[in-house]
């Protein structure tokens, strides 16, 4: 039980970071918040590292710290199950969050809001340590609903913006739309297996299969189908696929270390590996896995191509990411897990660096975000510009980065997959990896190359920033560029060091479960002949030269022939509109849910409660019985022969009735 | 026809149409001695019925007491009697109609129960000296109500004098309480006065 | 030691004592007094907590003394998992209000004070009552000191609330009254415990049902006999909003609990469908209705309506997951709503307004108080790690075991929640600062600050660790649907 | 020497004795001595009192002719009358001194009036019941119409004059039908001739309906109750305090002799005539009530309703019933009792607290009497832990009991929208803010006696089973199964 | 059989009866005077006592007597009393007429 410790350890470190901090952040000032949030996930860090080590050496763990609640003969607990996967990803997390943390120094460090936001990020890190390492699904949901938390806490960390604001409520809605499909989900498993424990639920499992429900009568629906695809709601609305994906972009509101971090690196990753971890239920249904390949490979190109269009430097990245995500998802749905993982692991590092190099450019140029007003920032920064160089080759796919590795694997594994909708997947993620490149060097060379377009007279009209604009910009400090080359060496190395073991060995033990019915992974282990033939076949293949194309595309449209982009932007009118308008997502959800929530409440309060039940019912019985009373009152009449009449008829009524009846 | 039954008839008639005429009469004077005729006709029917001494009280007490203080008060109050039937006319046929409704049921009720054969002879005198009889039984068996009666006798005195007893503030009266106390102090005051003024 | 006679005459005896002793002039004894009866009154409660045996289902600490034989009523008092855990309650909060009420009150302090301890002391007894008419006698007399609460230190409307509140309840409860007579002249006794065993058909349940759900349904508020609660919470004092919602409704479930389940058990079985109508209708209805207040503490109301909505959901789902997710919702929901209202009335001290768009960026002025603000807003909407996760999970959970689409219907709370809790705080809190009076607003006094932060501390525990709140329930809830799957035709 | 045939009248005679005396006393006393007839009346209450108290006797004892009848049942209802008859006049003594009533006249038809209700409830003949009656009604219509100079009182007495003399008539016609069924007053005797199946059932029942209006009329039931809120309103309040109360007592022993005792056998014809009268007054004061801005008025049209709750126990025609009836006209005495108090208390030299207005912001002139009254209203309005409430529970019971669930519901339906107005009433006093800034005070028996009177209404409200039981063993133990 | 033959009981009876409604309609027809109510309530009590001596007769119980003996008492106190009140109201309202009987009303 000494590793339960160095678990509890990971976890709570950053914890203690994030209390002390959060409740005496303004008393202990800048620096000592910000060593005591680092020590603390540098400690996690370390120790993930430590129990990586020891999960590879073989030693899994499956245990609780505590009973949270006993209802029944349903027992929920919080607890650790520590294999490959959660080792893997608890590495991920931390170092990542370590990078971000070291960066916030720099990024954050004339916010007022210092001190709150290391509070937050090593929240953060704390909830999403706990999502990943849990042992059961309560658990999972507890950390998925509170890095959800921290998410909006974060993207309104300037929360007297109200774009940030706006965008931190949309953010949580449309998670907790995902959450409801996963709340019921969770439900469901309960239901069918009675626990919520991943061990039993997966013992259980292969007995799920021919169960089925009957939402109404004469229908049926295959268990694991309707787990599986409420599972699935709620990672579209974490790991944002269409059409829950409207928050993310929006999210970009927060500061640029939150982007990476959260946006980009680990939580939105959180429905990929919470579907990974739940692959013995979905190998149980083909077409939740069919329906999680639709879903994936929409994602993927279709946000791909809104990241042309896009200007903020922050939402190309998010879109990117949002595509990134839907290459994650894809895998997922051919039952390509570990392909899925490793993806979700070079993602981490490359985007998070592309972020980060992003956020330096940002702080560089004083808060400006727009791509139009940079370019030929290649001189002044060269740290930042050789990093995302590395970051963008390996977000294209070019070999030898990570990127390439996970790319490839995915589409080998599409290929090879029979799930339903895998032809439109495999269109999707080879038409998405052109778009990819475009979009990536697109972005690099508006950036990077070019003109300087950074002085331009129109720069500053927001007048919020209309300060110091002389000077030319400089590169970064050391705790923004450290991270950033930190961050580019697994960006550069992962790929090709994991890449056998991830998708071909064992790496993952039985932490993922793959039927046989389902033959990407095993296919494309069967033709595995090394990580050099694999980059040898990469090269021949067509998605290296699509992502080649890709790249001088974007060369020539942005380096050599400036005009052409408007051009097109003409030429293509409607098309671009509809890109503009982001497919108009989310003027449907203003107009259709937000407005219509917003209507049927007006209704049923103004004319259910305030009219029918209040104005009839309540009021209107007060007001009949007020309006008797003021009637009767007047039988009253003060004349003493009407009272004596009244007399008479009562006597004369009871006479007859009992003497004529 | 036996002549019983044609006295009865006959009274009951002039009772009958004497009560019609209290309620209906112009004028309150004539509603009073209406009413007396009613009282007379009804002492009768007592007679007829053996009821000698209350026949007499009947007469004694209400004719000669109570219908008197009626026609005292009348007289006394002085309204102006022109106005007084307005309006009787519109309300006259939902009166009759409720009253003969009331009779007709009451009627009924009473013709079909005690008009047997059997009921009607019971009819006999029940003692032979109406008056000793009924005195013996008020001061032996009925002495109780015979003294709340009294009592009632005196409130009504009682609630009588304090309701309509005036004391005019010109009258003169006596105070017997006030001059059975009387000290004689309050009779004579002896007043010291001054013998002369002092010089200063 | 007669602990539930205690916890009942303490607070009663307390209030008189302030209502004998407090002089408007010198408020400050009727204050300490106050505090002094409610702190006694909540202490006397622990060893309820303490000497708890959560092993039986059998009433504890009982006590039992005739009291009118001619109708064979009797003080009969005790408690079980169940209701052991609204005295503690309830006598928390009794502390909490009278601490509340501290400054705030300026206005005939003495019977402020007294009214809520004499309340307070008639709520456990509602509680603790195992019989029938104690209960009811506690029941009814509990809405004397809520009727002067509002009207007395109410809001500008407090008339038309108190009086719709105090007739609305009535007019249930004398149903009510009427149902428990008629019991009694079927078994000659009032003891609850000896309703349970009592055979009575499917018709003569069935309109017994109708009479106590009246009666309970109002309290709980359900849909659509709700319509009161708004009114009486948006018009009454901070300390009367937190007690209505924090206890009041409470008795409403409870007594679904104490004599619904049990003792009309085939009715409950027969009608189930019906009540899990009303109630996803309150959740939905209400859901929306919530989203579009303008007053907050009428959206909290009405948050409140939807919260119990799930009570009544988990209820009459029949389950131990639905039961004791319905119990610990109520006891989260005592809690997280009564932080709401306390969060409401410090900013309403200062700007005596409650209105939405009176504020916004409070933030800016008001760090602290929007933090804890924002803990509780996140309870509200049934963030994991927060109470009011645990028992919207357990009732969600339980629904969707018994249908998918209760579930379904159950669980779009999540969405609803937070949509109107959150809408709500990012108006108010959220933002530049809207206006000069938000931009003097002080931040919370060291009093709030403490008030505030001891249910932050409830919440908190509640969510990470709900374990010991449900453990003392599960023997008791155990009897209770093994009462329920008994018929007693 | 008393013979021990007088014994167990003894009570009645000191009354007798004692307003004789009174009247002769204050025909010698000076104005400025009056409180010497109001003592004496007190002395001669508390001796009526011990009187009743030493000739106590658990059996029931027949006595002047089998026309009196001294039961436990009288001698509890006599007992709260003098009770209640002292009350009122320590109540009224301000009241009736600032009106130039505080006079011998006052006292002596007081005592009548008692005296008349004393015969009534120690009645056991027709005769007697009717004499008492009248002894009693006499007395009021007289002091109703007491207070001389004012219209109003002159008015509400003649009503109440005319109306209650229709009413004596209605009740005399019955009896005379029912002497005529059964041959016989006493009530016993008719008593078996109805069981025993002798008379003719249809004349029974025609004189059934008339005497049953008759007590209606009395108690104040609907179609009956027309007089009572115009004679509320006009009589001086003194006067309503002791017509809103002791005659109530009365008017039950009146009510339980006739038709408990000598016309049981016709339970089931009466039961359905309380019935009707029962709903129509509840539903009918509890609705009128609310439109009221007389106190008096609203309390008249409360004391409708409350008669007919009364009603609803007393038509279960057994113990029980009886029992909550009788427990239910004690508890409403006494609450009606306490509300006059208040009223009363209000009240000053040339102003009459009687409008509703006038309990405006009493809480902020005075939170005792503030919190008196809330008793009261609360009381009425039957919500514990006031005798109220068990008042209304005891009666809900026996409706309930005897099968008349559905009179019950109706009941509390109604009591629901009475409850209405008895908010209105604590709403005004609590949440409303002063306009008569005159500070209250009066003499301090005054103050104790409705303190105490206030605080039995919270009492009995939490222990009820003495007074309970106690209707019990008196009706017991006067023949009532 | 006629009913013209010996008066039974019925007869003295349906007379009271006859007087009784009579007396009744005459309290809520007048709208005037209220001296003629005071008759009526005469009238209803001889109405009353009617019954009380027919009954007497034919029963041969002399009870009846009796009562009807203590309701002339009564009625006679009655009706001082009663013009006692009107005496008063017509000093303070000027007037005996029943319609200007309603200031108390509602």
């Amino acid at each position: 039980m000494t590793m339960l410790r160095l678990y509890l350890l990971v976890a709570l470190a950053p914890l203690a970071g994030a209390v002390v901090v959060g409740l005496f952040g303004q008393r202990l000032g800048k620096s000592a918040s910000h060593w005591l949030c680092i020590l603390g996930v540098a400690v996690a860090t370390v120790a993930s590292f430590v129990v990586w080590r020891d999960v590879m050496a073989g030693h899994t763990f499956n245990g609780d710290v505590y009973t949270w609640l006993r209802s029944g003969d349903l027992r929920l607990t919080i607890g650790f199950l520590i294999d490959p996967l959660t080792a893997t990803m608890m590495l991920v997390v931390t170092f990542v969050s370590l990078m971000v943390h070291v960066y916030t120094i720099g990024y954050m460090a004339e916010d007022p809001g210092y001190t709150r936001f290391f509070s937050y990020i090593s929240l953060f890190t704390f909830s999403m340590l706990m999502l990943v390492m849990s042992n059961n699904v309560v658990q999972l949901f507890f950390g998925w609903e509170a890095v959800g938390l921290v998410s909006y806490l974060l993207i309104g960390f300037w929360y007297t913006r109200p774009t940030a604001i706006y965008a931190n409520l949309k953010a949580f809605l449309v998670n907790r739309v995902g959450d409801f499909g996963f709340l019921l989900g969770i439900g469901l498993i309960l239901a069918a297996c009675g626990t919520l424990d991943y061990a039993q639920v997966f013992a259980r499992a292969p007995g799920l299969a021919t169960l089925a429900m009957a939402p109404w009568p004469g229908a049926e629906w295959a268990l694991p189908t309707v787990i599986c695809i409420c599972l699935f709601i709620g990672a579209m609305g974490k790991s944002a696929q269409v059409p829950l994906h409207v928050w993310l972009p929006d999210s970009m509101e927060g500061p640029t270390p939150i982007s990476a971090l959260i946006h980009a690196a680990t939580m939105v990753t959180a429905g990929i590996f919470m579907v990974a971890r739940m692959s013995p239920l979905f190998e149980l249904s083909d077409t939740a896995l069919g329906f999680v390949t639709v879903v994936g490979a929409t994602t993927a190109l279709f946000m791909a191509f809104l990241g042309i269009v896009q200007n903020d430097i922050k939402r190309v990245d998010a879109y990117s990411t949002l595509s990134q995500l839907g290459y994650m998802t894809v895998a997922l749905g051919v039952s390509a897990y570990s392909a899925a993982i490793f993806h979700l692991m070079t993602h981490a590092f490359f985007k998070a660096l592309l972020f980060l190099g992003a956020g330096s450019v940002i702080m560089a140029l004083h808060h400006e975000q727009d791509l139009r007003r940079m370019g030929g920032l290649r001189r002044y920064m060269p740290v930042t510009y050789w990093t995302a160089v590395a970051g963008s080759l390996a977000l294209a796919g070019i070999p030898p980065f990570a990127g390439f590795f996970s790319k490839d694997a995915i589409i080998e594994a599409v290929h090879l997959s029979t799930v339903p909708g895998h032809g439109y997947a495999y269109f999707a993620v080879m038409a998405g990896v052109f778009v990819t490149a475009f979009y990536s060097f697109r972005l690099l060379f508006l950036a990077f190359h070019g003109d300087e377009r950074f002085h331009a007279p129109e720069h500053g009209d927001g007048g919020a920033h209309g300060h110091g604009h002389h000077e030319p910009p400089k590169e970064s400090p050391w705790v923004v560029t450290v991270p950033l080359v930190l961050l580019a060496i697994p960006s550069v190395l992962a790929g090709w060091l994991f890449v056998e073991p991830m998708l071909i060995g064992s790496y993952f033990g039985g932490s993922i479960v793959i039927r046989p019915e389902h033959p990407a992974m095993w296919d494309l282990k069967a033709e595995w002949h090394g990580v050099g033939a694999f980059i040898q076949h990469g090269v021949l293949s067509l998605p290296f030269w699509l992502a080649l194309g890709g790249i001088v595309a974007a060369w020539y449209c942005y380096l050599v022939n400036p005009a052409l982009p408007e051009r097109l932007k003409r030429i293509a009118g409607p098309v671009y509109t509809l890109l503009d308008n982001k497919y108009y997502f989310d003027r449907f959800n203003d107009r259709f849910f937000a407005g219509g929530a917003r209507r049927l409440g007006t209704f049923l309060s103004d004319v259910g409660d305030r009219t029918i039940i209040d104005g009839f019912f309540v009021n209107g019985t007060a007001r009949v019985v007020g309006w008797a009373s003021a009637l009767l009152r007047h039988i009253q009449t003060g004349y003493i022969y009407h009272y004596a009449f009244t007399m008479i008829v009562g006597l004369f009524a009871l006479l007859t009735w009992w003497i004529v009846r | 026809m036996t002549i019983h039954a044609a006295l009865f008839y006959f009274f009951a008639a002039i009772l009958v149409f004497a009560a019609l005429r209290v309620i209906t009469a112009r004028n309150p004077v004539h509603s009073a001695l209406w009413l007396v005729l009613a009282f007379f006709t009804a002492a009768a029917h007592w007679l007829m019925l053996g009821a000698e001494f209350l026949a007499i009280v009947l007469v004694l007490v209400y004719v000669g007491a109570v219908m008197v203080l009626f026609l005292f008060v009348i007289m006394m109050l002085d309204v102006n009697f022109e106005n007084l039937r307005r309006g009787f006319r519109s309300y006259l046929p939902v009166g009759i109609t409720v009253g003969i409704l009331v009779l007709v049921e009451m009627a009924l009720v009473l013709v079909s129960s005690y008009l047997k054969p059997g009921v009607a002879a019971a009819g006999a005198p029940v003692a032979a000296d109406n008056t000793r009889a009924l005195g013996r039984l008020l001061y032996t068996d009925y002495v109780y109500p015979f003294e709340i009666a009294a009592v009632i006798l005196l409130v009504a005195i009682v609630a009588a004098i304090t309701l309509t007893h005036r004391r005019r503030k010109e009258t003169k009266h006596q105070n017997p309480g006030e001059q059975v106390r009387v000290h004689a102090r309050d009779r004579l005051r002896v007043v010291a006065m001054p013998s002369e003024k002092r010089e200063r | 030691m007669p602990y539930l006679s205690l916890a009942i005459w303490v607070p009663i005896v307390a209030g008189i004592v302030v209502l004998a002793v407090g002089r408007d002039r010198d408020p400050g004894v009727a204050r300490w007094i106050a505090l002094f009866g409610a702190l006694s009154g909540l202490l006397v409660t622990l060893p309820l907590w303490l000497h708890f045996d959560s092993g039986t289902s059998s009433m504890q600490f009982v006590e039992i003394a005739d009291w009118v034989p001619r109708f064979d009523i009797h003080y009969f008092l005790g408690v079980d998992g169940i209701s052991m855990l609204f005295v503690l309650l309830n006598s928390l909060m009794t502390l909490l209000v009278v601490w509340a009420g501290w400054e705030v009150i300026e206005k005939r302090v003495a019977q402020y004070m007294a009214a809520f301890l004499i309340q307070s002391g008639l709520i456990n007894g509602a509680f603790a009552a195992l019989d029938a008419i104690l209960f009811y006698a506690f029941f009814e007399a509990m809405l004397i000191p809520m009727y002067l609460i509002i009207g007395v230190w109410g809001g500008p409307n407090r008339v038309y609330a108190a009086v719709k509140f105090f007739l609305y309840t009535l007019l249930g409860s004398l149903l009510m009254l009427v149902g428990f007579i008629y019991l009694y002249n079927v078994s000659e006794t009032f003891s609850l415990l000896e309703w349970y065993q009592l055979p009575l058909s499917l018709g003569v349940q069935l309109l017994l049902f109708v009479a106590f759900f009246l009666s309970f349904a109002v309290k709980v508020p359900m849909w659509p006999v709700h319509t009161w609660l708004p009114d009486a919470h948006v018009e009454a004092p901070t300390g009367g909003s937190v007690i209505l919602a924090a206890i009041t409704l409470k008795i409403g479930a409870y007594g679904f609990i104490r004599f619904i389940l049990p003792i009309l058990p085939d009715a409950s079985r027969y009608l189930s469908g019906f009540v899990i109508t009303l109630s996803l209708v309150a959740v939905v209805y209400i859901g929306f209705v919530a989203l579009m207040q303008s007053d907050m503490k009428k959206l909290i109301a009405y948050s409140s309506i939807s919260h119990m909505g799930f009570v009544t959901l988990g209820l009459f789902l029949f389950s131990q997951l639905g039961v004791e997710g319905a119990l610990v919702q109520m006891i989260s929901h005592g809690f997280v709503s009564a932080a709401m209202f306390l969060c409401v009335g410090v900013m309403y001290d200062r700007m005596h307004s409650r209105l939405i768009e009176d504020y916004g960026g409070v933030v800016n002025t008001m760090p602290k108080f929007a933090a804890f603000m924002m803990l509780f807003a996140m309870a509200n909407a049934g963030l994991p790690a927060t109470s009011g996760f645990v028992g919207e999970f357990l009732v969600i959970v339980a629904a969707v075991k018994a249908s998918f689409w209760l579930g379904f219907a159950a669980a779009t709370t999540l969405i609803l929640g937070s949509a109107y809790t959150l809408w709500m705080y990012k108006r108010v809190i959220f933002g530049e600062v809207a206006n000069e009076r938000v931009r003097q607003l002080a931040d919370v006094t060291r009093r709030e600050f403490w008030l505030l932060a001891t249910l932050a501390a409830l919440v908190l525990a509640m969510g990470v660790y709900p374990k010991p709140f449900i453990d003392v329930m599960h023997a008791s809830v155990a009897d209770l649907l093994a009462h329920v799957a008994q018929s007693k035709l | 020497m008393l013979t021990p045939s007088l014994l167990p009248v003894l009570p009645e005679i000191i009354l007798l004795v004692a307003a004789c005396t009174v009247l002769l006393v204050d025909a010698f006393l000076p104005d400025g001595q009056r409180h010497v007839g109001f003592w004496l009346t007190q002395l001669a209450l508390f001796a009526g009192s011990w009187a009743t108290l030493t000739t106590f006797e658990p059996e029931p004892v027949l006595a002047l002719g089998a026309l009196f009848i001294d039961d436990m049942l009288s001698d509890l209802l006599k007992f709260f009358s003098y009770f209640v008859v002292s009350l009122m006049l320590f109540y009224s003594r301000a009241y009736l001194t600032a009106r130039g009533l505080f006079r011998g006249e006052t006292f002596v038809l007081t005592l009548f009036s008692l005296l008349g209700m004393m015969v009534m409830i120690s009645a056991n003949s027709f005769l007697t019941l009717y004499l008492g009656l009248e002894l009693q009604a006499l007395s009021l219509y007289a002091m109703v119409a007491m207070h001389r100079t004012s219209n109003d009182a002159s008015e509400a007495a003649m009503k109440y004059f005319v109306l209650g003399a229709l009413a004596s008539g209605m009740l005399l016609y019955g009896m005379s039908m029912v002497y005529g069924a059964t041959g016989s007053l006493d009530l016993h005797r008719i008593a078996q001739a109805v069981l025993g199946g002798a008379g003719n059932r249809v004349i029974l029942v025609f004189g059934l309906v008339f005497v049953v209006s008759g007590i209606a009329f009395k108690l104040g039931a609907a179609p009956y109750h027309m007089w009572l809120p115009d004679v509320y309103h006009g009589a001086p309040t003194a006067v309503t305090l002791l017509i809103g109360t002791a005659p109530k007592l009365a008017a039950f022993a009146f009510m339980l002799r006739l038709l408990g005792v000598a016309l049981s056998g016709l339970e089931f014809d009466w039961q359905g005539m309380l019935m009707v009268l029962s709903l129509m007054s509840m539903i009918l004061g509890n609705v009128i009530a609310i439109a009221q801005s007389n106190i008096k008025r609203m309390l008249a049209y409360s004391t409708i309703a409350n008669m007919g709750f009364m009603l609803l126990g007393f038509l279960a025609a057994n113990l029980n019933g009886y029992s909550a009836a009788m427990f239910y006209v004690v508890a409403y005495v006494i609450t009606s009792l306490a509300s006059f108090g208040v009223v009363l208390l209000l009240s000053r030299e040339g102003f009459e607290a009687d409008r509703i207005d006038d309990f405006r912001g009493l809480n902020q002139r005075s939170p005792w009497w503030a919190f008196v009254m809330l008793l009261v209203m609360f009381s009425l309005a039957g919500i514990p832990p006031t005798v109220g409430f068990y008042a209304k529970f005891s009666v809900l019971e026996a409706a309930v009991n005897a099968g008349f669930t559905w009179l019950a519901v109706v009941a509390v339906l109604a009591s629901v929208i009475g409850a209405f107005y008895y908010l209105r009433i604590v709403k005004l006093m609590y949440f409303d803010d002063a306009v008569d800034a005159e500070p209250i005070d009066a003499r301090l028996d005054n103050r104790v006696l409705l303190s105490v009177n206030g605080l039995a209404l919270l009492l009995f409200g939490i222990l009820p089973q003495p007074l309970m039981g106690l209707c019990v063993v008196a009706l017991l133990q006067s023949g009532f199964l | 059989m006629s009913i013209l033959t010996a008066p039974t009981l019925s007869h003295y009876l349906v007379l009271g009866a006859i007087l009784f409604a009579i007396s009744m309609a005459g309290i809520f027809l007048n709208r005037k005077n209220v001296i003629i109510l005071l008759m009526a309530i005469e009238l209803m009590l001889l109405a009353v006592n009617l019954n009380f001596v027919a009954f007497a007769s034919f029963l041969g119980d002399m009870a009846g007597q009796v009562f009807v003996f203590f309701i002339l008492t009564v009625a006679a106190a009655e009706s001082a009393i009663g013009l006692a009140i009107l005496v008063l109201l017509f000093r303070n309202v000027g007037s005996i007429d029943v319609d200007d009987l309603d200031h108390l009303k509602g």
